[in-house]
């Protein structure tokens, strides 16, 4: 069992908190058009994010896909550059080239965030490689959907991480829908047990509403990884308590009303408010951690909004690290 | 003839098609719940009329995220009996089963000597200036064009997104058809019976004499409002809308620039090796002695998508850019600097 | 245990000595210069191939990969088109347009072999899903080696096969060697061990040099296919005797001595015919099979001899079903 | 100088790479074997040498047969600390990892702002010519070229390939190199010395003052065949070898076509949206006035390649096809027709 101190069972309802708030945030920004586009949201699926990213150490690496903002802020990220990136302002974490699908934050270990379903698992493929060819200890994580389960570069990648015995994770977040498909209609067979025809073993974790039985599984794959024994897949049931993203409207209802009230009786941040009330924190001071989180949230905002948009100009900076190959 | 949106004429389309042919089935990610809204009544995103029911999901068949056995596999099906219509949703997921597309789609028949037809059709959609960022906003059909064996299609406007649909079901040919989503909004009346528009014969979009402008998908009607502008100073612009790339009417283009002497090429894609190129060379190899003017290409930058709106919306050839280039080719001199600026800002 | 009658283990003998002889043969021509390009032999591989393709029924459907000439073959295609497209004549299966890399005989279900390693795994998984739409009764079967299990486009076929139930069998050529790469140096896990994680059995004959061995396990997996038990994937642990392809020569002998020699002491031809013997048939007939079956593979290269190369314009015939696309 | 072959100088380079910076790796299917000739002795296929023994395992990968997992790996190593060259022996291989090198490789630096850098190489050899088949004989570097973020070379020779190579490792962007195995046989004196050839200059491989041709990979030695052919009449042709596609010395080119005012392409790739195409829309573009006759591209046809000998010969740029195109664009009379039935029965 997970042998966390009270200050680090605050720091990850801290964390989740922030995903909480920063995405109940971003989706009245969507809504009332100050966020372009679309964002996904991590809503419900706090224990499964922070469970994972704070089982990872500082330097680690890891890599997400389009529920993005999560990953980076349960990894540490600060708010600002983060929503500033979703509004797309200079001052954003990727300066409002990548938006909320492609949020990265290098200083975090973040290596980037794919709006291609399946596409970063490679990528944090590589870190983990790195990693073991110049053998600095780090640990590397691939974070990916029920849906991105069915990709074949998954396959590949935990093939080649199983035979270079690379210090990687491969975790699947199964909040059982990818868009308006379940994925027990597109999935053959069980996601963990594919773990052991690519010789690593596979972990499923069906109370991902739990952050410390979320914490331990993946705790437990990190020190594996690190002490040199491999990679691992962890599956962690859970659920997305909003639409696919922000500002979706389908005509059809693929989820029932059952199965969600359901859900939402195990929300994550309310389990895990009532553990640590439970070992000695008192209503207020979770209170207190709910209304600083709220400021972050809103100084993140106020940060956003403080900033300018990027001058037309710097569309094309960046691409090559020499200018003059840019057209 | 009724309105229909460029949505819903692919809607209509499909359901011809399903009507017509046991053959023809639909697989897709989300196809079942119409979620990208082709899959429905017709009109836009609703639940009446919903494809799965009226044909059972043994035609309309939700695919898990496996592109590349997605593809593979309808071409498989092809090869055997089944006529599929493969909605990929975002045309930068076409990269994921680039493999099918070269070497088993475009390749097989050929290969084989002829032993297989490959009737199969695979719709994907741009979805460029939607502040969707660099993975979601690519227009990738050039590198198809540069694949030889398969037959891709742009339409811009909702009677030829269903007219040429249809060919391309009942194409015997793998079809890539490039829809543009900033286009998904446009309503025309459309004919509600069947119709067919022929795969490579362009559409005069409008008649001119004095410059031509070829322009693709979501750049037709940037340069309709252009031809619009110019006339205005007394300038006739031709624009001619190609529909299909592949096969590409090149006799069409030729008889205009032969006629105009002064030719613009405009295309959401990116400029290195766009269609744009193939018609600018393809022109001066064959109509040298026409050209009274360079051939100017109005393009997407060879740079990737930027997110921020502030970003993005420079990226396209507008009526604004399109127009320059016309005034270019046409010996005028440039607009005003306020006209530029407010192009930029608009 | 297998239920066939002597006749049929006489055709698969016929069909495994031509695979030998053809092979042989083609060798040969490459290295006189007879045949251009390459060739990949399935010499040593002859059980493993006909006791797959003995198991289906001619209306089934095929696909395969580089090491092509096997297949055909065993599904019944006849010798001389296949060597008349090995030397690229007018007259071969594919018009002289495909070579060895690319042999298909439709009239056979050959829906073709594949020169890209994977690549036409989904092809017959279309194959099986239009049987499945159409209900025709037809079942397919994919050819591939060890070397392509690592391509993510496998998992993603057996994915959709499983999900669809569709009548597919998942054929693993397990010659232990990607080109110099041994196997076990770049598979993690066990490949037959893959299938349940994808929720389909998962077959693993170690004795790949026994063909009716091969054939109960493969025709196993037909039968449950055609009976709507989806699809399965059967892995068969085989050898070949030639290097990866014709002409090829390199500098590391990747293969040891001994392993070759044990190997050939299981020769698959020998010991069905072996096996025959004992199950009444004289010696003389055996002989008289084989030397019927070296008649064909004369008669095919005769065949071959005598027919034109294609003339130059059908180049610009067969890319599309219309003349007007083309170029 | 020592003499070295086109793959030798491959070799050479990347032992040089190897031996300056530990941080370069080579990972790729078969390389410890040295299957394909450039992880050996520097020479040729050989024991001695050999890189697996000299660097190690560490540093030396066999991969699986997993390419877009080996293309994202090494892109996801090359952004933590690694400068891979990954060998995905031939270019048709490529289409596996077609969304790693668009959607990752090449937007990733982009899209983060700037927080990545990409310094990895990926080398794959273009089979064409060799009777291998439509699976690999692609020559797919035009469609890259339509994707911004990517630098891609295409080596002409020993000595260029040697030079780029080591440019190639040296970026901090991602660069692809298409060598062409027609050229691997060839042989000229290298320099046995390190150097550099910088990415995006070109090489005049024959001045000269009435026709430019630009001539790409393999068919640089065909225009200089078609040179010397052409100087016996009289006919100066300077022949300009790109050596980077990406970036492309588009200057280089202008102005020899503004000395020469007659411009031919060639290239080995397919015609529709090639390179040539570019390169002549460019070219009109920019120098229109200074065009004498129309730009003429000779390619291989918009066809998948067949495997029989007697087609195949005719689908690339020959000394002869190429030499007829000059005659085109400097009015010459086109050669007799038995040069011309020598030409394709040779
Ligand atoms: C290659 C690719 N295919 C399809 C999509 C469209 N798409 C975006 S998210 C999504 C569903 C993903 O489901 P899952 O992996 O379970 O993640 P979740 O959204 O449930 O977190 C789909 C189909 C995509 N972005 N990329
Ligand atoms: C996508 C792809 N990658 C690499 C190759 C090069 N290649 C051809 S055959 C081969 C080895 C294949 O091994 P395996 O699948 O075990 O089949 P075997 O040759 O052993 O029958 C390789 C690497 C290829 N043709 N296609
Ligand atoms: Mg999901
Ligand atoms: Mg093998």
């Amino acid at each position: 069992m997970a042998n966390l101190t009270l200050e680090e069972m605050i720091e990850i309802q801290r964390r989740m908190m922030r995903i909480r708030l920063f995405d109940e945030r971003a989706s009245k920004m969507v809504k009332r058009g100050h966020i372009p586009g679309t964002v996904h949201t991590s809503i419900g699926q706090e224990a499964q994010v922070v469970g994972s990213t704070f089982a990872l150490a500082d330097g680690d690496y890891m890599s997400g896909n389009h529920r993005s903002h999560g990953h980076p802020i349960g990894k540490g990220s600060p708010l600002g550059p983060l929503m500033a990136e979703l509004v797309g302002k200079a001052t954003g974490v990727c300066k409002g080239k990548g938006g909320s699908l492609h949020l990265a934050d290098f200083a975090v270990g973040s290596l980037g965030e794919s709006g291609i379903v399946g596409s970063s698992i490679p990528i944090a493929t590589g870190a983990a490689f790195s990693s073991k060819v110049l053998d600095n200890g780090k640990v590397a994580l691939a974070f990916f959907g029920d849906g991105a389960a069915n990709q074949g570069v998954l396959y590949e990648s935990m093939n080649l991480a199983g035979t270079w015995m690379l210090p990687m994770i491969f975790l699947c977040e199964n909040n059982q829908y990818a868009l308006s498909t379940p994925a027990h209609t597109v999935t053959s067979g069980v996601i963990a047990d594919r773990a052991a025809g690519f010789g690593m073993p596979g972990i499923r974790v069906e109370n991902g509403q739990d952050v410390l039985a979320v914490y331990d599984a993946v705790k437990t794959a990190v020190d594996r990884a690190r002490a040199g024994g491999g990679p691992s897949l962890v599956e962690i049931v859970t659920y997305r308590y909003n639409e696919h993203s922000e500002g979706l409207r389908l005509a059809n209802d693929y989820r029932n009303a059952e199965e969600r009230a359901d859900w939402l009786s195990r929300d994550p941040v309310v389990l895990f408010r009532d553990h640590l009330i439970a070992q000695g924190m008192t209503v207020e001071q979770m209170d207190q951690l709910d209304a600083d989180v709220l400021a972050e949230v809103d100084a993140a905002v106020a940060f956003s909004d403080a900033s300018p948009y990027p001058e037309l100009s710097v569309a094309f900076d960046d691409l090559y690290t020499d200018k003059e190959t840019a057209a | 003839m009724s309105v229909m949106s460029y949505l819903g004429a692919i809607g209509a389309a499909q359901r011809e098609a399903m009507d017509a042919d046991e053959r023809v089935i639909i697989m897709g990610e989300d196809v079942e719940a119409n979620v990208y809204g082709t899959t429905g009544g017709g009109k836009s995103r609703s639940a009446e009329g919903d494809f799965t029911q009226r044909y059972g999901k043994n035609r309309i068949r939700n695919t898990p995220i496996s592109e590349e056995a997605m593809v593979g596999a309808a071409a498989g099906a092809a090869m055997t009996g089944l006529r599929p219509i493969v909605d990929l949703s975002y045309s930068s997921f076409l990269y994921m089963a680039m493999d099918q597309f070269i070497n088993q789609v475009a390749k097989n028949r050929y290969m084989f000597g002829g032993q297989a037809s490959m009737p199969v059709v695979f719709r994907s959609a741009m979805f460029y200036g939607l502040n969707t960022g660099a993975h979601h906003s690519d227009r990738p059909y050039p590198m198809f064009m540069n694949v030889p064996g398969l037959k891709i299609v742009a339409p811009s406007n909702p009677t030829d997104a269903k007219g040429l649909l249809r060919s391309a079901v009942d194409s015997d040919d793998p079809v890539l058809i490039f829809e543009a989503c900033i286009l998904w909004g446009t309503k025309e009346e459309v004919d509600e019976n069947e119709f067919w528009i022929p795969l490579g014969v362009a559409r005069i979009a409008r008649p001119g004499t004095d410059v031509t402008v070829v322009a693709i998908s979501g750049s037709v009607p940037e340069a309709l409002l252009a031809a619009e502008d110019l006339a205005l100073e007394g300038v006739s612009v031709e624009v001619i809308d190609p529909r299909t790339l592949v096969p590409l009417d090149r006799n069409a283009i030729v008889r205009s620039v032969v006629k105009t002497g002064r030719l613009v090429v405009a295309e959401p894609a990116h400029r290195t090796c766009g269609a744009a190129a193939e018609i600018s060379a393809y022109v001066v190899e064959e109509a040298f002695d026409s050209l009274k003017a360079p051939i100017v290409r109005v393009t997407a930058p060879d740079m990737q998508i930027p997110f921020s709106p502030s970003l993005e919306k420079q990226m396209y050839p507008t009526r604004f850019t399109i127009a320059a280039a016309i005034r270019r080719v046409a010996g005028l001199a440039p607009a005003s600097e306020q006209t530029l600026l407010a192009a930029l800002h608009n």
